[in-house]
This record gives C-alpha cells, structure tokens and sequence, in this order.
C-alpha cells in the first residue's frame, strides 16, 4: 500500500516533534504559502463545492506557482477549477499531478469544463472516491488511526480502482469496507473568524474543514475577520479548529469570492459565470479569455485584496445583502 | 377543492412534481443537488411539511424557506436547522439508519438501477483518460448505499437507460441476484422509485429488473419502451400518472425557483 | 462475537424501522422509563464520573426496579452508584449483571465503595476497557460501523478479557486494536437544555452523550430547562443530539443532583459524603444507613422533585451560587 | 530573588512540586485525574504559563483560574477553554499527536514502568471476583499509550513497586525487549519520569529498567532501593532534589488545593 502525503507514522511523528505552543500565527499570504506549500505536496483543500472555498489561499499558491500537486478532497468547485486554469494556461508554471476526489463541479453553476479537459486528455492521476469516503479518510487521519470502516459504496467500481479494501468484518463476518486515513501535507482552509493563535469558529455547515486541518501536517488558515482570543474563548463550545492545528492565520476578507461565506455574503453568481465560461472556451480551444482572466485578476495583481478591489463595489455590495444570516454572533448561523 | 390541472409544463416540471408526490410526510430525506432539492421544497409546500431534509454539507431539518438553495453545502440549506455539522455528520446520520429516503440523479442507469455519474468510455481501461469525465459520485453512491430507499430521477433517455453501465458509481440491485445488496455489505434497501421524464418506474420483487408502473402525461407505455435501452417489466396495471396541477407549476415557477437554476437548467448546460 | 445490546445489524434495522418526524415527546419520567427500560437491557449511561449523571432517570429505575441490567460507560460515578446501591439491598427487586466500562469511582470523593462490593463478592459481569476505547465503541455504533480501529491500550490486560481484537493493519502492516462497536438499548442522558421535540442543547463538555444517544435503540433525556423549539433552532450549530435521536423528553430541575451539571450548578459535597458514606458502610457489613438513604429519598418518594423538596433550599442555593458559570446563554459556557 | 526552601511540608506537597517542576513550558500536558492537576496548576502558575492542559471530559486549554477541578470533567476544567468537545475529541487528539505529556498514577507500578489500577488478586483466573476492584483503567491506558511521554505519579511503598503487576493496566515499556511498544502498535514514546514520594526515577535507554536519578529531601538511595520491591538501576550521578520552596508550598495550601482534596487526601480514603 503506497500513501500519498504523510503515512500515519509519518504524521503522527512530524506532529509529536511539532510546536504546539500559543503564539501569534499572523503573516502575510505570500509569506505563508511560501513557507508551508511546497512542489509534490498534498494538499487539503477546504470547504465544500463553492462555498468557502480558500480561494486568496488557491490565487496565491497560482501566483507563487507549484509542481507536482496531489489534491484531496471529497467535493470542491472554484478552488480546484482556478488551480486547473492556471495549469491549463502552462504547465511548468503549476500542474496537479493528482487528484483524490469524490466530486468536482459547480451543482447550480454547471459541471466542471477544466476537470473535463484535464481528464479527458490525460493529464492528471484520478483516484475516485465517495463523499462519505473522502471524509472519512481525513477522519481517520485527523483521529490518527491508520484506517477507518465504512458502509458504503461496495459494490460499486469506486473500490474497483481505489486504494480501499473490501474485508469480512472480523466481528460480524458481513462485508465491510476499510478505508486508508488521509494526511494531506498541508491544510488550506478559508473561515469566517480566527484569532491570531488559529483558533477558527465556522458558522454553518463545517463541511470536512476541522478534519482537514487536523489530518494535516501544516494548516494555513484565511478569516473574514480576526477576532480577539478573548472573544474566542468566550464561548469555547464554539471553536471549530483549535490554535495548535493552525499554522498561519491570515485575515483576508471576501477570502472565499466568488464563492458563498455562509453569514458573510452570497455567491457572486455574475463573476462565477464570467469566470467558468472562460473555461469553458479554453476547453473548446480557446484560452484566450482565461489567460486574460489569469492575467488581469491573478498575475496582475500583488495580492487578493488587490484583486477584490477590482470587483465593483456594488457587486460586493449586492452580494453581502442577499446572503442570508449577515450576523456573526457567536451561535448565530443564519437570521 | 376540485383540482386544476396544468396545461403547459416542461418534462423538469413534471418530473419535479412526480418526485414531490412520492415522498411521504415526515420522512427523512437526504436530498442530492439540482431537482431533488426542488421536489423536496415542493412536498413541503403541499402534502408533506413534516418532511425533515438533509444535506451532505451538514443541515440537518432545515426550513427552506429562504429561497433555493444553489449547493448542498449553502447557506440556504441551514435555516432552522436541527443539527448543523458536516459532511461526516450527515454521511454517519444515514449508514446509522436515520434517513428513510435519499434522492439522487445519474448520467446512467442500468435495469437493476445501478447508477453511473463518474465516465463515459471504457472502464477500466480508459479510467484515466475517458472519453467523457463527469463530476463524480460526489455523495449519490453513499446515498445509493446507506438511505433506507433511493429515489432516482433521470432524464429518459436511450442512451441513459442501458443495459450495462460504462462505470457503476451508485449501487442499485448490483447485478439483481438474490440478497446482492446484503452480501455486499450494503445496508439500505435500495432503488424504491425511478423518476423520469416520461414514466414512474420501480422494480421487480423477485428479478429487481425495472417495471414500469406510470406513464407520465402524453406518454405511453410504447413510447416509454422505446426511450429505453433495455427491456422493461410491463405489469398488467400500469396506469397514467396524474398531471401537474396548476398549484404545483404555479409554485415551482414562482415560489421555489423562479429563477431557474435546476428546473430550467438555466446556467447549467 | 456476541453482542451485548444490539447488534449493528439489529440497530440499523431498528432505527431504519422507527418513526423519526418531529412530534411532542414530552412525558413524565414515570411513563418514559416504564416504555423504555426493560428488564435484560443494556443501558448506556450518560455523562462522566459525578458530572451531568442522569440522576433523576436512575432514581425513577431504581422505584421500578429492572431486573438482569448491563452498563454500557465510559466513567462513571453516582448514577452506577445509586442503582448499584439499589441492588446491594434487593437483589430482586433491581440487578446489575453486567459492567462494559472503564472506571467506577468519584474522583475527589474518593473510590467506589459498592463497586467494590459487588465486584469482590462476584456478583457482576465485569468488562474492562479504557475510557477513549468505550467512547470510541460508542462512536463507531453513532457512525453505523460495526467496528472502530483504535492504537491504545496494546500490550495491556485490557485487550486479553474483553472483546477487542488486534491485527496487523492491511494498510501499514503494523498491529491495532479493533472495537466491536456498542449499540445500548437504551441511552439516559441528561442535559441542561432540550425543546418539546428533543433537541439538546449541551453546555461544557458533551462527553460521550451525543454517541450514546445516536448508537442506542432508545433514548431518554431529561433537562434542566426546556426550551422553545424556536430558542433552539435559532442555534443549528450548538445543537449536541438532534430530535430524532431522543424518544422521551422530561423536563427536571436538578435533575444531575447531587453532582455537577456545568452552567447551572456545582456538585453538593455534603450530600454526596452522606450517601457515599452509607455506601462504604454497607460494603462494611452495616446495609442500615444506605436502606433508610434509599427508604427516605428514594422509595419513599413519588418522584425525583419530592426528592430534591427534601434537600435544604439553603443547599440548593449555595451549589447554584458557587458555578463558576451560571449564564446559559447559547454558546456561553462559563463567565 | 533568592529562593527560600519551606521547612515543613508533606510527601504529597513534594510530589506535586516535584511533578510541576518537570513540566516543560509550552507544552501540551493530558491532565490524569488527582495530583497531576494540582502539578500541572503549580507549574501554570510558576515557571509553565503556557502549558496547555487537556482534560478527557472534553476540555483543551482551559485557564485553571476558577479552583481546582475535582473532576477532569467538571464546570472548573471549560474557563476560557480553546475547544471543548467530548471524550473521543481528547482522546483523538492524543492519537493522533497533539499532547506532549500524560500525566499519570497508578496502584502498582513494575521496573518496566508498567501501571495497575484495575485489580489486586489472580488475574485472568480471579478477574471476575478479584481480592481488591480497583476503579480501572479510565483514560490511563490510552494516555500511556498515546501521548508522547508519560509522566507517573506515585506513593513509594514496596508493595506498589512490584516486579510483577497483578494486572497491566497502562503500558510502560512492557517487557523492557526493545522496540516492544512499536511491535505492539503503541505509538508514544513510553514513560519519561516516575515521580514517587521518595524520588525521581526515569528508565534505562537500553534495558528500559527504571533507574533512580534524584531521591527527594530527607531520603537517600538506600532508603529509596528499600521502599521498592525490585532492584533499581543506581547511575552514579543520583543528585538530591531540591527541595519546595516557601512559594510553591504557599500556592499549593493557599492558592491551588485549600481545601486539600488532592494534596492532603481530605475526602479520599
């Protein structure tokens, strides 16, 4: 059995040796992607589809460049379709050498064209999993067990190619399914609040986020807002991530655009579309429109703020109106 | 009240109509993305407010009543919640036994209603370079598996209804022998309902092989053969299933998604 | 194997069997133990050592008396005390005959006199397991797997008399322990918060509760408040165990006295010593105390109200005033 | 500031001083129920500030400022916590890598670092109904198994100090052969320090035998190799402990455990 990433023994002593003290966390994204992403690494990727997505942490990476990526996740959209773009647009610059997944589209915003183009030429090792799977893989790997059982999907040709096992379960003697721990070398993760040691407080749905981060051997973390610790430890049934997880926290607000921050602001329909029908020009054959896209939003700039400072503020604020929930109380998910 | 029944409606419609209908009240459902979510809002404005829908990003029991959600994942899945964790949660929540029924879709479908939503091509030999990459199991083939039942919806088509799958992601009767499901360990079920655009379907007690059980409105029991690529079981009482009423359209197209995005397949393609 | 409670095939089916809508659940604790506690069940026991036990619950078993019981616990105190008790003076009337756990004592308040008692003099099945292995065969019968991989304890006597098994992990090859998952038929728990439906809402630590409540057939709760469905709801992210997880919801002040319950009051010394005492003068030979303990508090009651009417008011007050947290606001856990 | 030793203290007041003192700053301490609370809130507030103590009920990195707790799942262990779930969540993180230090105790300990506290009596043949029912093992085993290092807290008395446990509770170096934890599939590191009313003992790098390395004030090697009911390995450089200052001694019957549940065994018998 090969890992990619870290094999359980790996992770458990890389994090047995690792710091685990309170410290301030806060750096700048450039500094933080150059110091904990690195070429043939595995990376983690957060939330779920197009909601927060870790998108300033995906246009930094895209900026910096890296090779050889293993991406793991169970269902992501935006941040994986704009790491494609840029390896669509060159390949020495960054590529996705493979991809542990359960699902990559948009749901309402349409199937992935760079996916398509990236698989259907051959251009990138697919290991394909369920949901379930995918998050309990990073279960496993944030519990620090080696494996985890699981009920489904036998019987499919998901376990026909990937690494998992069919056994007969030793205590009822039915069919089970074990399921090899994931342990990404490094986390990215996008939240609504953090304080400066990385403790993170996810309002909504949490997705595999707190597993990720623990599964990991490094953890960078984007928040829409940094909170005080005292803030944060007020209510401590609230804390999603704990600080020694978290590696580097950095503030960026709309740090999940064009995607959904639940509480914080909705999807940015307008831009998504704008964005994915220049993939899916380049996947017909013209790659015009992305390389613009890559160059006036991504390249052309010197960080995401830059690049939120594009947008027209009335998008923005269009967005933050519709979303749902705009309180971030402690506790309150949507209003 | 005597009903009124819709004279103008497109195929999504009425399938979204038929999917609301064949959920009970108060049942839990684990709704995939696109149309299942839509004939879930629908069985809760009408027959089934009881209904308790969960969502693989994490809602649990939501009121969804803050407009369509776009993702499974969104913000509008969790208003009201009654439990409000992730994906881990909702997966566990379902292999424990608590959802009755879930809801998913597929690019294929054989007759034993093992689904495929992974590739076109030849499987195994072009896994990795397939002629059409589609988005994945994503959480079907564990909703296939786990929920007590599965309710299928798919667009009827030949070349979606065929004898064998170029890949089986989501697990229907397997290969429709005996107990196939149980002694591959799988704990749900299994296909109760196949939702299309032309017919209800289930499935043979003793075969599991597909049978046709309503035509849906214009269509016949020859015209829904023909749309299929494998042969259907024709029980003796098939019947037509009852029309939209005008309620039902008037609130998908102005209540539940007056935008489009699922039954219209607006931005999709 | 041999299943203690219901195997993980018994309890998917059974659950996938019952009626989960949402409905009043509210009754008394008379009428919810009568429905849910049967002789020869595996009952789950909430809480942790003499925090949040479910006191007013035991109480209501022990007047009923249940016959051939076994106790599915992480740690636990006086709950475990209190019907051990119950069985020290009648056998007949209540009997415990079997322990799945991994500690019996009151940590400040000293040892467990009456587990001695009966494990000394033979009278108990007794299994032994750690406390991360018992709360992860809870977890795994929560999660709907028949098993859970753990890496502790190896080596010890623990794994030579219970059910666990060690193998050589298909994925490193190295050895690890796998526990039968736990599947009680009946879960008691209480909590500080719950609405009519049975929605909890715990405060401080969950210790094992919400897996306890997700892995048995049944569930019993009782709260120290209930809330508004709406106050609830208005939380999604604080909710501990979901509705459909509970059966019986019975709203009772105190209802964890005399231990702690986080937020709402601190344990009464005073009273613990007392019954404590009588306990270790039973084991001592002398049952006198520990009958007119229960003749007076227990059997000489309707119900667990008439029970805390006869402690001091005094006393009442003076545990309420020294938690360290009294605010219940959502979210808040102590100030 | 020169240092002022106290001049009366007890056995227990020097093995909390004893352990505090051999806790690092910064590191990530899996508080054991009893003393290594009272230690580990001594070295909090002397030279450990930053030591994060995590408590099985469920409580990581609480400030201990609200008293002692008398139960590692009690309202005192949540104030001002950096995550607080349950047991599993403590236990996962000790798996997985997260503590640096257990902080143990047990009724019998063997040259091997071994712990009992289980039974006393013929094990398997009287397991059932043993001549004395520990409370067992809580969450000592897994500790001892799972953070990196253990740290054990003891009464040295030879009938404690054993060369065979009546039962093993919590792994220490189990039969001393090497690698005998990672062929076990154990993934800490095994015991650090042995902490006894007497001395400070830690282990032999080869044989894994435990090795005297400090006596405490008033006791001498001798004195302690009488107290143990196996040979200790003696190195030449035993030193004497220093002994609890006036501070400490003032934190612990002022500060920390006025009431003396832990330290003077007030309650407990």
């Amino acid at each position: 059995m090969y890992w990619t990433g870290l094999s359980p023994d790996e992770a458990r002593k890389h994090l047995a040796n690792k710091d685990k003290s309170k410290r301030d966390k806060r750096m700048s994204l450039k500094e933080a992607v150059q110091k904990y992403v690195k070429d043939g690494d595995n990376i983690g990727v957060g939330g779920f589809v197009d909601c927060r997505q870790p998108m300033a942490i995906i246009h930094e990476i895209i900026r910096q460049g890296r090779k050889d990526l293993t991406l793991t996740f169970p269902s992501e959209g935006l941040s994986v379709e704009y790491l494609a773009g840029a390896m669509a647009l060159d390949e020495n610059h960054l590529n996705i050498k493979r991809l542990e997944l359960a699902y990559w589209a948009h749901e309402a915003f349409g199937i992935s064209p760079l996916f398509r183009y990236l698989a259907e030429n051959g251009k990138i090792e697919i290991e394909d999993w369920s949901n379930a799977n995918m998050s309990a893989r990073l279960k496993a790997g944030a519990m620090g067990i080696p494996f985890i059982p699981y009920r489904s999907p036998m019987g499919s040709d998901l376990v026909k190619t990937n690494r998992s096992k069919v056994i007969d379960c030793p205590f009822t003697g039915k069919p089970v399914l074990l399921l090899p721990a994931a342990h990404p070398n490094v986390a990215i993760i996008h939240v609504q609040e953090a304080d400066m040691y990385g403790n993170c407080r996810i309002q909504g749905p949490t997705f595999v986020c707190p597993e990720t981060s623990m599964a990991s051997a490094y953890t960078i973390v984007t928040c829409d807002r940094l909170i005080e610790h005292e803030e944060m430890t007020r209510y401590p049934n609230r804390i999603s991530i704990p600080y020694f997880s978290v590696d580097a926290v950095v503030e960026v607000p709309f740090g999940a655009y064009p995607g959904n921050t639940h509480g914080i602001h909705y999807f940015d329909e307008k831009h998504i579309v704008e964005f994915r029908t220049a993939c899916d020009k380049l996947r017909k054959g013209d790659s015009g429109p992305l390389k613009e896209y890559y160059d006036n939003y991504i390249y052309g700039v010197e960080d995401f703020g830059e690049f939120i400072s594009k947008i027209p503020y009335k998008q923005l604020q269009h967005i933050q109106k519709i979303e749902s929930g705009i309180r971030l109380e402690a506790g309150y998910t949507a209003l | 009240m005597t009903k009124k029944y819709a004279s103008d409606y497109t195929a999504q419609e009425m399938i979204v109509v038929a999917g609301a209908r064949t959920l009970e009240d108060n049942k839990v459902v684990f709704a995939g993305t696109g149309l299942p979510m839509v004939a879930i809002t629908l069985a809760q404005l009408t027959h089934g407010p009881g209904i308790v829908p969960v969502f693989e990003g994490g809602a649990v029991g939501p009121k969804l009543s803050r407009g369509l959600p776009l993702s499974v994942g969104g913000s509008r899945t969790t208003y009201r919640a009654n439990y409000l964790l992730g994906l881990n949660a909702a997966f566990e929540l379902t292999q424990r036994g608590f959802c009755d029924y879930g809801f998913i879709g597929g690019a294929q479908i054989d007759p034993y209603g093992n689904l495929n939503s992974t590739m076109m091509g030849d499987f195994p030999e072009n896994y990795q370079n397939p002629k059409v990459r589609l988005p994945g199991s994503g959480g079907a083939s564990d909703m296939a598996c786990s929920c007590e039942r599965t309710i299928i919806i798919m667009v009827h088509e030949p070349r979606r209804f065929v004898e064998k799958l170029d890949y089986l992601t989501s697990p229907g009767y397997l290969d429709g022998s005996p107990n196939a499901r149980e002694k591959a360990g799988i704990v749900g079920q299994g296909p109760y309902r196949v939702i299309t655009t032309k017919a209800i379907l289930g499935f043979d007690d003793e075969t599991k092989r597909m049978k046709l059980i309503a035509t849906l409105p214009g269509e016949t029991v020859e015209s829904v053969q023909k749309a299929t690529g494998f042969e259907l079981i024709i029980p003796d009482d098939v019947y037509e299933f009852e029309p939209p009423t005008e309620e039902e359209i008037r609130l998908i197209r102005e209540v539940i998604d007056p935008q489009g995005y699922f039954v219209a397949k607006k931005i999709k393609e």
